[in-house]
Formats: C-alpha cells, sequence, structure tokens
C-alpha cells in the first residue's frame, strides 16, 4: 500500500536559484526511503509539481492533492506556503515548507504578537529570524574581538516578504547585543547593477550587512560593491549563502548560517546522503549544494512522523502531526550528523534553535567554506513566532 | 443661422484661411468650392470645432461658437460628414448611427448595466426606431447588421451621412458627399440632400468639386481659393465669376455649368 | 549635503543610463518597423550574454572572438525568430503580435533555465588588471565605457539609417501600414527580418555587458522591462530619445538612491522614482521628449 | 480585425426591436447560457475539490478578465496595471472586513468601490496620453501600487500581507469551496449580464466609438475624457470585485501575489479569448488557466516516453506553455471566439458561404 | 439575363475586345473568386483583359467590387483576411495569382490605392522616394523633379504628408505611382476629391502616361463620362461581376450606360427635379 505526499517546486520561477537544488533533495530522499522499505513496507508516492512560484498554481494542484487523498506536503516558498495555511490547517494536512518564516513556528498563536497560528505548518532548520539572530550574535562578538565600540548593523534586501522576514526581530535583538542599526538598504530581487545601492552602504558606515535577498540580486550586490570598494563584513541569509554564490559573484568573504553539514564533510550520516543522491534523479550533479540536504532532512523528518504515525492509528494528517511531538532532540536514524537534533511540541513549531555559522570566501579562483562558529539561542517566548 | 466673421488659421507655414467671411441663411444650401488645398475643409473644421481659428469668430443661432467644447456642438445641432472617411470600422451599420444619437439619450453606463430597470431597455428601444427611420431614408437596410469597416467606400459614405442625420442637426456641414460616387449614386446623394433640407428644413453647408451638383442645388456658392474667399453669391454668378473660371474651373467647364444652369 | 556622494550617484546615472539607453533603442528598433513592443526584449539580452559566457568559458574563445561570434549568432537568431514566429502573423492585429513576444518571452525563459541552468555565472574577467577603472571618485567596471562607446556608434548608424537610406524608410513605411507599404513593393518579411536581426544584435551588445557587469542569470532579463520608463520618456519612435531616456532615467534613479539614502528613508525610492517621473513626463508631453505625434486630422 | 457578418438562422424572426436587441446573437446561444448556468450549479455538488477550486478560480479571473476587456477591446487602451487593481481589490476588502468590522460578503462589492476610485486616479493620464505611451503608463500604475501594497502597513498589513476570513451570509458561512463557489458563480454571472448589457446601451456605444474613431467620435457629442477616465472606472471595479472575491477564497492576502506577470496573464486571457468578446473572455480564461496543467500533464507523459527527458520535464512544461500562447495565437490572431464565429457564420451562411 | 449566359457573353465580349493576337494582352483576370474572413463571397467569377499600351476602364457602382479586383490583382488582399479562392491571374502571360506584391511591383505592376494610401507621418518627399522603392539605382533628384513638373503644388508643401489636404494627398498618390515607373499602373478612383480643373489634369497626365510612356493602364473610376473619353477598352461590374465590356466607344452608346453612367441620352438631367422613384440595378 502506499500513502500520497505532494511536492510543490520551483525550477523555473524567480526562486528556481535555489529550488534546483533543494527540490530534488527532497524528491531523492523519498526514493531513497521506498528503495529502503517506505514507511514499514508503506511507500510514499510523491508527486513533484513545478510550479514556478505561481500561487494559483500552487492552490490547483493542492486541492487536487487533496482529492487524492493526500496525508502530508513537501511545500517551497513564502508565497504558496502563506497561502496554503488556513486550507491545510482546514485539512489537517501537515506541510513541510522551505520557507522559513519565523511566524510559522507558532502553532496555537501563544505569543500575543501573533497573527495567525499555523497549527500546520513545520520546517526544518531555524526561522529566517533566528538565523539572522545567530548572525548579529556572531557579529557582536566578531566586532568586540576586532575591538570596534558601537559597531554598524544594516539589512538590505528587497520590499517583500521573504527578505523582510527577519528584518525587526534581526533589528531589535542588534540594538539588545548594543549594535547601532542603520537604516535598511532596499536592494531588488531582480538582480542589475546596484553600485549606487552599495555607495550607499558604503555612505552608512556599516561594518555589518545582512543580505535578504537571494541567487543572482545576492551576487550582483556583491559583485557592484566590490567595484565600488565597499569593504564590509556580508552576512547573507541560509538562501544567499552556498558556494555558487560566492563563485560567481568572487566574493572575499561572506558569513552565511547553514542546519546542516556541506556535502562530502566528514560525519557518519554523509553515506547515506551519498547513497540518495547516487540513487537521485540526478538533477543536481555530484556536488549539491546544502539546500539539498536540507531537503533531505525535512524528507526524513516526515518520514519518521509517518513511522509513528501507522504505528499509533494510521498515517493521516493528525497523526503525522502527533508524530512530530514525540522525540526531543531528534535526529532521523542514518543521518547523524547531517539533521541536527530538533524538537517540535504542540505550542512551539521551533525545531531547531542551533545555527552554523560559514565563512565563505573565493581566492583564486578557488571556493572555500569554513565553519566559523555554532550558536545556540535560547528558546525565549518573546521570539517564539516572531 | 450661421455667420463666419474673418476666420483666419494657419500651420506654420501655410495659412489655411486668412480672413474669411461669409454666412449662411437658414434652410438654405451653401456650397463651398474651390481649388484642393484652398482651405475647404479646414474652414469645417472650424465650425465644428476640430480646429481653433487664430483670428476671427463664428456665431451659430446668434450664439458664439469658438468657446464651445467640440462635443457640446452636437448638442447644439451641428452635424457633419467627413472627407477622409471616418465611420466606426468595427461596429454594425446599426450601432454607428446609434452613437448619433449619443447627446440625446439619457442611460448611462449603470442604468445601461441594469437594462431592464432604470428604463435603458425602452430608451434603446426608441432610438431604434428613430434609427430604423433614417435606415430606410437613405435606403441602407441590406446592410444594416454588417459592420461599418467592411463596406465598400461609397456605402460607408452613406453611413456618415446616416450618423450625422441621427445627431439631428439644424446645420448639416458635409464634406465632399459625392467624392467616389457614380452617376446615379450622385443623383441619389443629391435627391437625399434636397429631402433633408427641404422635408426636415435642415440648414446645409456642402463642399463639393462636382460642378454640376453645386449648380443644380445649391442656393448660394462661396469660393475659396489659397485660403481666401475668392467669390460669393447665387451658383450663377460665381460661375460667371472669371477668377472662379481660371483658378478652379478651367474654362470649358464654366461653359458647361453655364448652360446647364 | 553630501556632494562627493551626489557627484559619484550622478557618474554613476550616466554610466548606467548608457547601457538602459542601448537597451531602449532595441525596443525602438522593432516598434519603429513594425509597431510591436517585443516583450522578450529582456530574454534577447540574457540570451545574448549566455552565449557569449559559453563561448568563453567552454569553448575558452579569446572575448573579442566570442563577443563578434555572439553578435552574429544573435542577428541569426533574429531573423529566425521573425521567420518562424512573426512571419505569420503579419498583417495581424498589432496587439496579438505582442502578445506572441511574451509567449515568446516565456518560452525563451524556461529553455534558458534548461539549458544554462538558472543561478548565476561570473564572466572570468576579460580586461585583466583594468577591469575597473575610476571616473570622477567613481569605480566604474569598464565594460560600461565599451558599452558607452559601442551605443553612440549605433545610435549615430541608426540615426543616419532611418533618416537617409531607404530601407529606414521602408522600415517606417511598414511600420506605418503594412498593406500600403506592399503596394510600394517593399517586402514587410524582408523589413521585420531586418528590424528583428540589427535589434537582437544590439541586445547580444547590452547583454554581454550586463553578464559582465553583474553575473549572467536569467532573471536578468527583468531589465526588459525596467527600461520601458527609458523607452517611453524619450518617445517610442526616436533612437535619439532612446538614448537620452536611457540617460535621464539612469541618472534619476541614482538622485533617488541618494536623496533616500541621505534624507528621507523611504525604501525603494531607487525603483520606483522612474514610474512617478514618467506618469510626469507623460503629462506634460504625451508622445515622450522626441516621440512623434501622431496625425490628428479628419 | 476581418469583420464576419452573423445572420440568424431562418425561423427566428424578431418582432420587436427590443428582441432585436436582446442579451444574446440568437436564441439558441440565450438558452445555451442558461442551460450552462444551470447545469453548473447543480452539478457542482458533485464536483471533486480540485473541479471546484478551478471554477471558482475560473470565475473570479473571468470577472477581473471581462473588466480589462472593457479597458482594452472596447476602449482600445492597452492596461498593463490590471493586476494591481486586482490585488487592491483583495486588499480593499480586507481592510475594511478588518478595521471597519464591515461583514464579508458587503465589503466585496465596496471593495470593488474602492478600487473603481483608484482605477480612474491611475486613469487620469488617459485623457492626454494614448497608445502604448498609455500602456506604458499603466505599467508604472502597477509598480507604484505594488510598492503601495509593500509598505502600506495599515491598509494592507505591509510585507506580512493580511487576512481575509471567508464570508458568510446570514450567518450561514462560506467556509467550504463548495459554499464559496455559488457566490462566485453569482458574481460571475451578474458581472456576464451587466458587461453585456453595458455593451447594447448608450455607454458601451461611446466607449467602441472612442476606440474606432476618437475625432470623429467626438464630433459625435462624445466627451472623450469623460469616457476615456470612465472605462478605466468600470474594468477596475470587475478589477476590485475579483480581486476581493480572490482574496477571501484564500482567506489571506499577500503582496506577492499580484505582479506584472499577473497583469500580463489578463491580457493574454482576453487577447487568446478575443478582444472585446465577453464570452471569448471566459474562454481565454479557460484557456490560459488550464494550459500549465495541462502541459504539466503532456510532459510527465513525455518524460515517461523518454527517460533522457525526465530531468528536463519542468522545463519542458513551462516552454510547451510559450509554444502554446505562440502557436495559438499564429492560427488564431483574434481570439477563440473568432474561430467560433467564422464556424457559426459557415453553417449558417451555407450554401452560400465555401 | 441569367448568370451562364451573361459569362457567356463577356467571355465573348471580351475576346473581340482584345480584338487580335493575344500576346498583346498584358494582363488578363480568369473567372476569379474573392472570399473574406473565408465565408463572404465578393467578387464571384471575374473575367477582364487589359491590351498592352491601352487604357481600359472599369467602372461600376458602389460595392461591386472594384478595389477588391484591383487588390487581388496585386495580391494585396491577404492582410484584409480575403483571399482568391478560384481563377487565375496571368501578367505577361505567366500566371501570377499567388506571387507577392513586392515582386510584381518589381514586375512593373503598380496600384494607386483608393483613398490615397499615402504615408502621413512622412513627408512629400519620403512617400515620393518611396514610391521608387523598388528602383534602387535611379536618380532620386531628376525623378523627384519630374514628379514636382507635373504636380507643382506640393513642392510648396513641405511638412508631413498627413496635413496635406485631400486632392493634394491624391495628388501625391499618383506622383508617387510615377516614381515607380510601372508598366501597368492600376488606379482606384484618381479623381476622387480633385477640383474639376485637376480631374482634367490628372486625366491629361494619365492620358500622357499612356501615350509618352506606353504605360497600360487599368483605370477604376466614378467619373464615367472622362474615364469612357480617355480609355480604349472598358467593363461594367456589378456583384463581382462583369455586367457588360466591349470598347470604351460601344459603351458610350450603350443605352444603359448612357442612362446610369453618363446622365441622360442628350441633355443632362438636372439634379434639382429628381423624381425620387427608386431605380434597381437592371443587370441582375
Ligand atoms: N492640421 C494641419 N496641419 C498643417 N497643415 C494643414 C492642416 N490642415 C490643413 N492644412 C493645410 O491647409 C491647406 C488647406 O487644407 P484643406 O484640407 O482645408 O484643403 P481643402 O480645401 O479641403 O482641399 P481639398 O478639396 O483637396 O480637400 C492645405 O494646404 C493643407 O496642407
Ligand atoms: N475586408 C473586407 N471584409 C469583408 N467584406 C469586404 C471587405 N472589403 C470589401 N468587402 C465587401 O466587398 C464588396 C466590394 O467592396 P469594394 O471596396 O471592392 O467595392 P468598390 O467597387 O470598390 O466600391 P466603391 O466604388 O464604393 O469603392 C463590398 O460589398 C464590401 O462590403
Ligand atoms: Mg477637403
Ligand atoms: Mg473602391
Amino acid at each position: 500500500d502506499s500513502v500520497f505526499v505532494g511536492h510543490l517546486v520551483d525550477y523555473t520561477g524567480p526562486t528556481a536559484f535555489v529550488g534546483t537544488t533543494y527540490g530534488p533533495g527532497v524528491a531523492d530522499a523519498v526514493k531513497y526511503i521506498n528503495a529502503n522499505g517506505g514507511i514499514d513496507g508503506t511507500t510514499i508516492e510523491i508527486e513533484s509539481i513545478d510550479y514556478a512560484y505561481k500561487v494559483p498554481d500552487a492552490i490547483a494542484n493542492y486541492k487536487r492533492w487533496q482529492g487524492k487523498g493526500m496525508v502530508a506536503m513537501q511545500g517551497w516558498g513564502t508565497g504558496d506556503t502563506e497561502a496554503l495555511i488556513s486550507f491545510v490547517a482546514k485539512d489537517e494536512i501537515p506541510v513541510y515548507s522551505a520557507s522559513y518564516s519565523a511566524h510559522l513556528t507558532d502553532p496555537t498563536g501563544a505569543n500575543p504578537a501573533t497573527k495567525k497560528p499555523a497549527p500546520y505548518n513545520f520546517f526544518y532548520g531555524p526561522s529566517y529570524s533566528d538565523a539572522c539572530r545567530a548572525l548579529v550574535q556572531w557579529a557582536a562578538g566578531d566586532a568586540k574581538k576586532k575591538g570596534i565600540e558601537k559597531p554598524i548593523f544594516l539589512h538590505t534586501g528587497d520590499n517583500h516578504p521573504y527578505p523582510n522576514a527577519p528584518k525587526e526581530a534581526c533589528a531589535a535583538y542588534a540594538e539588545e547585543l548594543g549594535m547601532t542599526v542603520a537604516t535598511p538598504v532596499v536592494v531588488p530581487l531582480k538582480p542589475g547593477d546596484f553600485k549606487a545601492q552599495c555607495l550607499t552602504i558604503k555612505e552608512s558606515g556599516a561594518q555589518y550587512v545582512y543580505m535578504g535577498n537571494l541567487g543572482g540580486s545576492v551576487v550582483s550586490l556583491l559583485k557592484s560593491c566590490g567595484t565600488v570598494g565597499v569593504d564590509v563584513n556580508y552576512m547573507g541569509n541560509v538562501w544567499a549563502g552556498d558556494y555558487k554564490t560566492v563563485e560567481s559573484s568572487e566574493a572575499k568573504e561572506i558569513i552565511f548560517p547553514s542546519s546542516t553539514p556541506f556535502y562530502g564533510q566528514d560525519v557518519p550520516g554523509m553515506e547515506t546522503v551519498k547513497a540518495i543522491l547516487a540513487g537521485g534523479g540526478g538533477e543536481v550533479g555530484d556536488r549539491p549544494t546544502h539546500h539539498y540536504i536540507r531537503g533531505i532532512c525535512s524528507a526524513f523528518y516526515m518520514k519518521e512522523a509517518m513511522e509513528w504515525a501507522k504505528a499509533n492509528g494510521g498515517i493521516t494528517g493528525p497523526n503525522i502531526k502527533k508524530g512530530m511531538y514525540v522525540k526531543k532532540d531528534w535526529v532521523p536514524a542514518g543521518l547523524e550528523g547531517v539533521c541536527l537534533p530538533s524538537t517540535w511540541t504542540e505550542k512551539d513549531h521551533r525545531g531547531l534553535m542551533t545555527v552554523a555559522i560559514n565563512r565563505g570566501s573565493f581566492e583564486n579562483g578557488e571556493v572555500k567554506i569554513e565553519r566559523i562558529e555554532e550558536v545556540h539561542l535560547p528558546r525565549r517566548d518573546d521570539w517564539l513566532g516572531q | 443661422m450661421l455667420d463666419v466673421r474673418n476666420v483666419s488659421i494657419r500651420f506654420g507655414g501655410v495659412s489655411a484661411l486668412t480672413d474669411v467671411s461669409f454666412y449662411v441663411n437658414r434652410n438654405e444650401i451653401f456650397s463651398l468650392i474651390g481649388p484642393n488645398g484652398a482651405g475647404k475643409t479646414s474652414m469645417l473644421n472650424c465650425i465644428s470645432g476640430r480646429y481653433k481659428p487664430q483670428q476671427g469668430e463664428i456665431l451659430f443661432k446668434g450664439e458664439h461658437l469658438l468657446p464651445r467644447s467640440i462635443n457640446d456642438r452636437a448638442h447644439l445641432g451641428i452635424g457633419r460628414t467627413f472627407q477622409n472617411l471616418a465611420v466606426f470600422s468595427h461596429m454594425s451599420v446599426i450601432d454607428n448611427i446609434m452613437v448619433g444619437l449619443h447627446h440625446k439619450l439619457k442611460n448611462n453606463f449603470l442604468t445601461g448595466m441594469f437594462y431592464w430597470v432604470g428604463g435603458a431597455q425602452k430608451e434603446e428601444a426608441e432610438a431604434r426606431l428613430k434609427v430604423e427611420d433614417i435606415i430606410d431614408f437613405l435606403e441602407i437596410q441590406h446592410v444594416r447588421n454588417e459592420s461599418a469597416g467592411s463596406l465598400s467606400y461609397g456605402l460607408r459614405k452613406r453611413v456618415e451621412l446616416a450618423r450625422a442625420i441621427a445627431i439631428g442637426p439644424e446645420l448639416l456641414l458635409l464634406d465632399e458627399p459625392m467624392a467616389g460616387m457614380n452617376l446615379e449614386e450622385k443623383e441619389d446623394m443629391a435627391r437625399y440632400i434636397l429631402e433633408l433640407n427641404e422635408q426636415f428644413g435642415i440648414t446645409v453647408v456642402m463642399i463639393e468639386h462636382d460642378m454640376a451638383v453645386v449648380v443644380d442645388i445649391s442656393d448660394r456658392v462661396a469660393v475659396l481659393d489659397f485660403g481666401e474667399k475668392i467669390a460669393e453669391g447665387r451658383p450663377e454668378e460665381v460661375m460667371a465669376d472669371e477668377r472662379v473660371k481660371t483658378a478652379y474651373l478651367g474654362v470649358e467647364e464654366s461653359a458647361e455649368a453655364r448652360e446647364d444652369a | 549635503m553630501n556632494t562627493e556622494l551626489l557627484l559619484q550617484l550622478l557618474v554613476n546615472g550616466v554610466i548606467v543610463g548608457m547601457l538602459y539607453g542601448v537597451v531602449a533603442m532595441c525596443f525602438v528598433l522593432i516598434y519603429k518597423s513594425t509597431q510591436v513592443v517585443n516583450f522578450a526584449q529582456g530574454e534577447f539580452l540574457v540570451l545574448g550574454g549566455w552565449v557569449c559566457l559559453s563561448l568563453v568559458v567552454q569553448m575558452g574563445l579569446p572575448f573579442i572572438l566570442a563577443f563578434i561570434f555572439t553578435l552574429v549568432f544573435m542577428a541569426i537568431f533574429g531573423i529566425l525568430v521573425q521567420q518562424i514566429i512573426l512571419r505569420p502573423l503579419i498583417g495581424e492585429p498589432i496587439i496579438s503580435v505582442i502578445m506572441v513576444t511574451i509567449g515568446l518571452s516565456i518560452f525563451m525563459q524556461s529553455l534558458m533555465n534548461w539549458i544554462f541552468g538558472n543561478d548565476a555565472k561570473r564572466f572570468p574577467d576579460i580586461f585583466g588588471s583594468l577591469s575597473v577603472i575610476t571616473i570622477g571618485g567613481l569605480n566604474v567596471e569598464t565594460a560600461y565605457v565599451m558599452s558607452l562607446v559601442l551605443s553612440l556608434l549605433i545610435m549615430a548608424v541608426f540615426y543616419f539609417f532611418f533618416r537617409f537610406t531607404r530601407h529606414g524608410l521602408a522600415m517606417r513605411a511598414t511600420a506605418f501600414n503594412q498593406q500600403i507599404a506592399q503596394s510600394l513593393g517593399i517586402s514587410v518579411k524582408q523589413t521585420f527580418a531586418m528590424a528583428w536581426a540589427i535589434s537582437a544584435l544590439v541586445s547580444g551588445v547590452a547583454g554581454v555587458v550586463m553578464g559582465i557587469v553583474s553575473a549572467v542569470s536569467n532573471s536578468l532579463a527583468f531589465v526588459g522591462i525596467k527600461v520601458f520608463p527609458a523607452v517611453i520618456v524619450g518617445g517610442l519612435d526616436s533612437i535619439v530619445g532612446a538614448v537620452v531616456g536611457g540617460l535621464i532615467i539612469g541618472v534619476l534613479e541614482n538622485l533617488a538612491e541618494f536623496a533616500d539614502g541621505e534624507y528621507l528613508h523611504i525604501g525603494n525610492l531607487y525603483t520606483i522614482a522612474p514610474f512617478y517621473v514618467l506618469i510626469v513626463i507623460l503629462m506634460i508631453k504625451p508622445y515622450g521628449l522626441f516621440g512623434t505625434k501622431d496625425i490628428e486630422r479628419i | 480585425m476581418g469583420h464576419v457578418p452573423n445572420p440568424r438562422p431562418a425561423g427566428d424572426f424578431r418582432t420587436s426591436y427590443i428582441d432585436d436587441a436582446s442579451l444574446f446573437k440568437t436564441r439558441f446561444e440565450g438558452r445555451a447560457a442558461v442551460a450552462i448556468v444551470v447545469a453548473l450549479a447543480v452539478a457542482a455538488p458533485f464536483l471533486s475539490n480540485y473541479m471546484l477550486s478551478q471554477m471558482i478560480l475560473i470565475g473570479i479571473y473571468s470577472i477581473a478578465a471581462l473588466g480589462l476587456n472593457i479597458l482594452v477591446g472596447i476602449t482600445g487602451q492597452i492596461s498593463l496595471g490590471h493586476g494591481a487593481f486586482f490585488g487592491f481589490g483583495a486588499f480593499a476588502s480586507a481592510w475594511i472586513v478588518n478595521s471597519f468590522g464591515i461583514p464579508a460578503i458587503i465589503a466585496i462589492p465596496l471593495a470593488g468601490v474602492l478600487t473603481t476610485a483608484i482605477g480612474m486616479i491611475f486613469g487620469v493620464p488617459a485623457a492626454r496620453i494614448k497608445g502604448l505611451y498609455l500602456a506604458i503608463a499603466t505599467l508604472a500604475s502597477q509598480f507604484i501600487l505594488e510598492d503601495f501594497f509593500a509598505r502600506a502597513d495599515w491598509f494592507s498589513g505591509g510585507v506580512y500581507g493580511s487576512l481575509a476570513a471567508r464570508p458568510s451570509i446570514f450567518g450561514f458561512a462560506l467556509d467550504t469551496d463548495l459554499r464559496y463557489f455559488f457566490l462566485v458563480l453569482f458574481w460571475t454571472v451578474v458581472s456576464v449580464v451587466a458587461v453585456t448589457n453595458l455593451l447594447r446601451s448608450r455607454d458601451g456605444r461611446a466607449l467602441v466609438a472612442v476606440r474606432d474613431h476618437y475625432l470623429s467620435a467626438e464630433i459625435m457629442g462624445v466627451n472623450l475624457t469623460k469616457y476615456r477616465i470612465l472605462s478605466f472606472g468600470i474594468s477596475s471595479f470587475f478589477a476590485g470585485l475579483a480581486g476581493a472575491l480572490f482574496g477571501h477564497y484564500l482567506e489571506f492576502v499577500s503582496v506577492e501575489g499580484f505582479t506584472i506577470l499577473l497583469s500580463i496573464q489578463f491580457l493574454a486571457m482576453i487577447i487568446i479569448g478575443g478582444l472585446g468578446s465577453v464570452y471569448g473572455t471566459i474562454l481565454g480564461v479557460i484557456f490560459v488557466l488550464l494550459l500549465p496543467q495541462v502541459m504539466e500533464m503532456a510532459a510527465t507523459s513525455a518524460a515517461d516516453l523518454v527517460p533522457a527527458l525526465a530531468s528536463g520535464k519542468a522545463y519542458i512544461k513551462e516552454m510547451s506553455v510559450g509554444a502554446a500562447i505562440i502557436l495559438f495565437l499564429i492560427f488564431e490572431p483574434e481570439g477563440l471566439i473568432h474561430r467560433w464565429r467564422v464556424i457559426r457564420a459557415s453553417w449558417k451562411l451555407f450554401p452560400f458561404a465555401r | 439575363m441569367s448568370a451562364e449566359i451573361e459569362t457567356v457573353v463577356s467571355e465573348g465580349a471580351a475576346g473581340d475586345a482584345a480584338s487580335g493576337v493575344a500576346d498583346d494582352v498584358i494582363l488578363s483576370v480568369n473567372n476569379v473568386e474573392v472570399v473574406f474572413n473565408e465565408v463572404i463571397l465578393v467578387l464571384r467569377g471575374l473575367n477582364l483583359k487589359a491590351r498592352r499600351g491601352k487604357i481600359t476602364a472599369l467602372l461600376g457602382t458602389n460595392g461591386a467590387g472594384k478595389s477588391t479586383s484591383l487588390k487581388a490583382i496585386t495580391n494585396l488582399l491577404a492582410m484584409e483576411d480575403g483571399e482568391v479562392t478560384r481563377g487565375s491571374i496571368e501578367y505577361e502571360g505567366q500566371n501570377v495569382t499567388h506571387v507577392g506584391p513586392e515582386k510584381l511591383v518589381r514586375q512593373g505592376i503598380f496600384l494607386v490605392m483608393e483613398g490615397r494610401g499615402i504615408l502621413q507621418d512622412m513627408t512629400v518627399t519620403e512617400n515620393l522616394r518611396l514610391g521608387a522603392y523598388s528602383r534602387p539605382k535611379v536618380n532620386m533628384k531628376s525623378e523627384i523633379e519630374r514628379v514636382y513638373s507635373y504636380f507643382p503644388r506640393l513642392q510648396e508643401r513641405t511638412g508631413l504628408a498627413g496635413y496635406l489636404s485631400g486632392g493634394e494627398q491624391q495628388m501625391l498618390a499618383i506622383g508617387r505611382a510615377l516614381m515607380a515607373e510601372p508598366k501597368l499602373i492600376l488606379m482606384d478612383e484618381p479623381s476622387m476629391g480633385l477640383s474639376p480643373r485637376l480631374v482634367k489634369e490628372v486625366f491629361e497626365i494619365i492620358q500622357r502616361l499612356n501615350k509618352e510612356l506606353g504605360i497600360t493602364i487599368l483605370l477604376v473610376e466614378q467619373n464615367a463620362k472622362m474615364a469612357l473619353k480617355i480609355a480604349d477598352d472598358a467593363y461594367i461590374m456589378e456583384n463581382g461581376k462583369i455586367v457588360l465590356d466591349g470598347s470604351a466607344e460601344e459603351l458610350m452608346e450603350n443605352e444603359d450606360v448612357k442612362e446610369f453612367y453618363l446622365g441622360g441620352g442628350g441633355e443632362r438631367r438636372s439634379f434639382k427635379n429628381l423624381k425620387s422613384f427608386k431605380r434597381r440595378k437592371r443587370w441582375l
């Protein structure tokens, strides 16, 4: 027998830059799971649809899948995830999104500041806000080391949900840590010549610049700023930081968070990852970015939740949801060291509060990426859903 | 009825009209003739508002026209047809004529949307009656539902006339109504014009190059040449005028025209 | 008031504006000769970028050669597009043709996504040590200077072309009324082919430059939409206007950025300001600064 | 655009001008239209969730596209900002509900009215600007509005978007798709009838006149400025109405939804359907909405046949969407409705037509 | 008269109109049928011949299909969704039914379109230069001078052609045709909207073109009197068919033609006292 899982991907739309490595991660993982006995014998029937980031398409497919008796969904971007929140809540279908907006992490609306509880939304990894907080925390420390008093933090990014998600939260924490927060600089999501913005950044005198955009836009920003000679610490969000970005932007240095090791690093679970890649559709080549690996984790947490559900009254949406709450410091079997210990509870969907901080740099034609710190954030109530 | 006083208009270098004055009495057929580029159409454009003359004034029923907006002049009762066809190509002939009734109808987009309530339907049906009368009058029943753009040149000219009549004008400006028609059709057209003039008492100002027609049906004629009025009066007199002969007719033609009269 | 920054931004505006001007010219070319607004313009640019890039990286050709090849390729591409897609539509409603270019842009987007991948790829530095030069205290990519020279050249050529050559006249005639053009013995097909070829070629130039400046990526195609203000401000059918419009928009963006960053702190004035100005200019001059107004005569 | 005669079939005599100006070209069409609506209403409960959601989207988009068709097809003013007006409606309705507590069922048409106002403001340039220049001016309104959505927290909830609860009538909540479908159906029918009526009454004709020959229209007594702006108003009303319905359907409105791409999609709908044609619009909407999904299936089966293509499936799909649009317009440049008219004309004129 | 017989007749007539060897027929339209938008049948089997170096007049009521015929010959119907669905058009002995318009112009067929068809947003000279588009190597200056010698007043108009008066536009259109120096000119109502004097001039010019340059002319006219005066052969069409043809002289004598195209027998019927009974087309 089998259960059905819908899978939204963006391979051709505006977020394809990273969509094309994350999506296959999920798909390949499911393929692997099925090849290795599925959910205790139940195979996962998955359908991956490229909705090119068009919300109506996402809805149409969601509805169709729901008709096919979908038990869970692997989602993608901010747009579709937001649009589906109320549907999935009503239909009791857990969604594992790759949109890490913090407000998806408050299932009950425990935090009065939460506008809309999202009981059926999950994701693996720190929320955008938490990741940014971690970066700020690192920045504060780095500033102390370098002996900068009153370091200046600056948020860049387009005026859109995705880049703005961590804006306030991050700024607030930066001030908490005694940094000065400069007025944010808006940088379009579409790539282009950003020398003008770079000059403004230069003007602001900031030392720590957070880049909320991703893909081509980030590359353009780094290149333009390189040209006009802006010399600051660039901190990208999780989607902005991978070796491809570093390479094509020739970034001297870019700091970015991650919630998994990079492909090929020496951790026990990496064998499984290699196996998954080997058995996969081969869309991502032989050196996938860490987005691919996050995709795998997302699939495996779903898998183990399904296993629990099967053992406790059958694989249904509500049961899978319950299954997510069973384990503490949960690491999927076979992925030790790949997916970091995470914990979900009925009241708190912040699975992961640990953020690995990396430094990527492009030196004489070579991309170098090193882990420089691992930040453990406290589960503060006032941060829940923010 | 219509009183044009020292109207002048120039476009860059060309002065299309210089200091032209004439008057048209109620219920007469008045012809404007003159060589090509003399400024006839420009004159009609001044009357119907498309052009604003730099000098002079135009009175219609003793009222100053120039300050009035273009679309106002339909209300005042001035209708016209155009030299280079200007029908609404993608509308049916009926609708073309219906547009002529625009300023008479009351229903607007709201009442229009709720067709049945608010009396739009009733009004439209009545309007349609008027239109059918005009269609019968101009004998274009057979193309009633065709879209005007696909009609032949001559038929389009009739549709234009129909549209102008629909306005219910007291003054009708016709720019070369008979161009591109064969004798038979010219006779028809002449008949319509005469009938409009006699039965419905519409005053007509007409530009026409066919002297025979002009001489036969018009009460008075004014001749423009290079934007200046060179003659005005009863057709025969004007035809006799030497300057007109040379500037416009060329000799034998005027001879013919005279013996016609 | 920070004059140094202002100056730098102005310089940047002029430099970037020049490039906008070139892209705008591509629109004008197509419009002047076919009345069509090409919504696939952006994709044309990116294609040029990709082709040149892969010639340099994959084939390892020297840049100059690759560049020339690219131009040739683009010209041929333009002709093919015209032959296959636009020829059948000759004589059909313009808006349908415009719609077709939208379809084309969708098609090209995904095709390029497939062939060239959807991440940003950088050009290996071509100008070596002098890939950056300093103008008025501002560092700018040398590529811009290249485009500046080229665009001035292209502009001059086109101006002459439309004003004096019979092909130029033929293009204008075709744009005005295809049936009349045909009756004069002008081959509408050839005219279209020529227009698209030239336009695609120029797009190639712009595409390569943009690729060098901010890495080649498909979303770069957005420039296609971004230059609309430039095209319109200059006047849809004016080559000179296109370039002037480009400059205006370029400078404007940067002034907006200045005002925004220094005083207003509104946010993305940079992106939005051109559109406000666009409307204002159009209200004052409905046919842009250099556009020819159509004849209103009956 | 060519002209196709459409004579009535023999036996369909009109005894008064009222019938002659009736809502439908032929009695048959009238009956057909009513039949379809009734059929939909009856069938709805038995439709799958997916079908229902498709119907709802088709209905919503049809309303908006109708509006655009009034502007582009009827008045001849191309607009690249319709998506933004659609969005404005969505936000407006949410805003009305959330900050004034007005029930959504009323807020939806109200949003339409608000959008009308905005549409007319952005329509003012039409008084002076024409043709493609105007089209680009509307492009400006697209971006200006998008920017407004993103920053007007008080109105749109800024980048975080705003919630739009499902409406309810007399306490009867339209919380299921089935129930909501009937609301959408209602508004769709109303809009279709309203627009059809508009086209056969005074102002509708005036709009067409303005498109066909504005100079002579003016001399016929049509106030150009008034009607140019009016058509913006009317079209935005439908955009707003549809947007509101869309918002309350998703129960959440986000800035991301209403980009230039949406505006272009609306254009595609009316051009493919047939400019200036009410029923063509609906056909166009169906075409554009279903195309990606059909192509999805096509691409899937293609990928199954040729495994080599599997990796490129997503791209093949998108490409075929583009290709479909191109091919369609090559073979039917005047839209689906034109094909239908030709077919009808040729069998009615038989044997004279050939 | 019923359709069959009528076509037979016209065949015959056309035959003797083209009296003599067949090869001096430069253009022959055989039984051509034109349909618009796949449904509207406009030309219903049109037959006509134009003899080399002669002027052939084509008369007919509004909507008869004259303009359509000319567009069919020059293959310009595609733009209007029209197509030739039956019959053939032969020029210089070979079938040109589906030869592209630009080729036809190069082969020497030139159409002066109805309603002037001038390029409004170009200057007068640009219009004229485009007239010679099919002849890249000519000396523009002298050619343009030649045209000005026919229409002096065009010289003074330096602005855009769109601002010319109706008549001026007509002159420009004819002048533009001269620039192409064609073998066969098709003229669609050239005298339309011209002042009497210019009408005379235009017809004189047409005659001169014909006599001096030996250009064959197919003339669609409403001014039947003038047309028949200068024409050698003439055809009369109604409802997309030729209903009467023969040499110009024959037709001038034909009672119907007198009645409906030339205006009465001897003395002209005055427009003033027309009895308003409806005359119907009598050939069908
Ligand atoms: N809008 C305009 N701009 C520039 N020149 C114009 C304009 N309108 C008319 N003219 C010029 O004014 C003169 C008179 O034009 P008009 O159309 O009135 O002549 P007309 O008497 O109607 O000639 P025709 O009998 O040939 O139509 C012409 O020389 C024309 O070139
Ligand atoms: N594009 C078209 N679509 C549909 N019908 C057309 C089209 N063009 C012409 N017709 C029809 O063909 C018939 C002949 O038109 P045509 O213009 O050839 O007549 P004509 O002899 O030139 O008349 P006129 O002397 O008035 O110019 C007309 O009845 C017209 O309605
Ligand atoms: Mg005139
Ligand atoms: Mg004709």
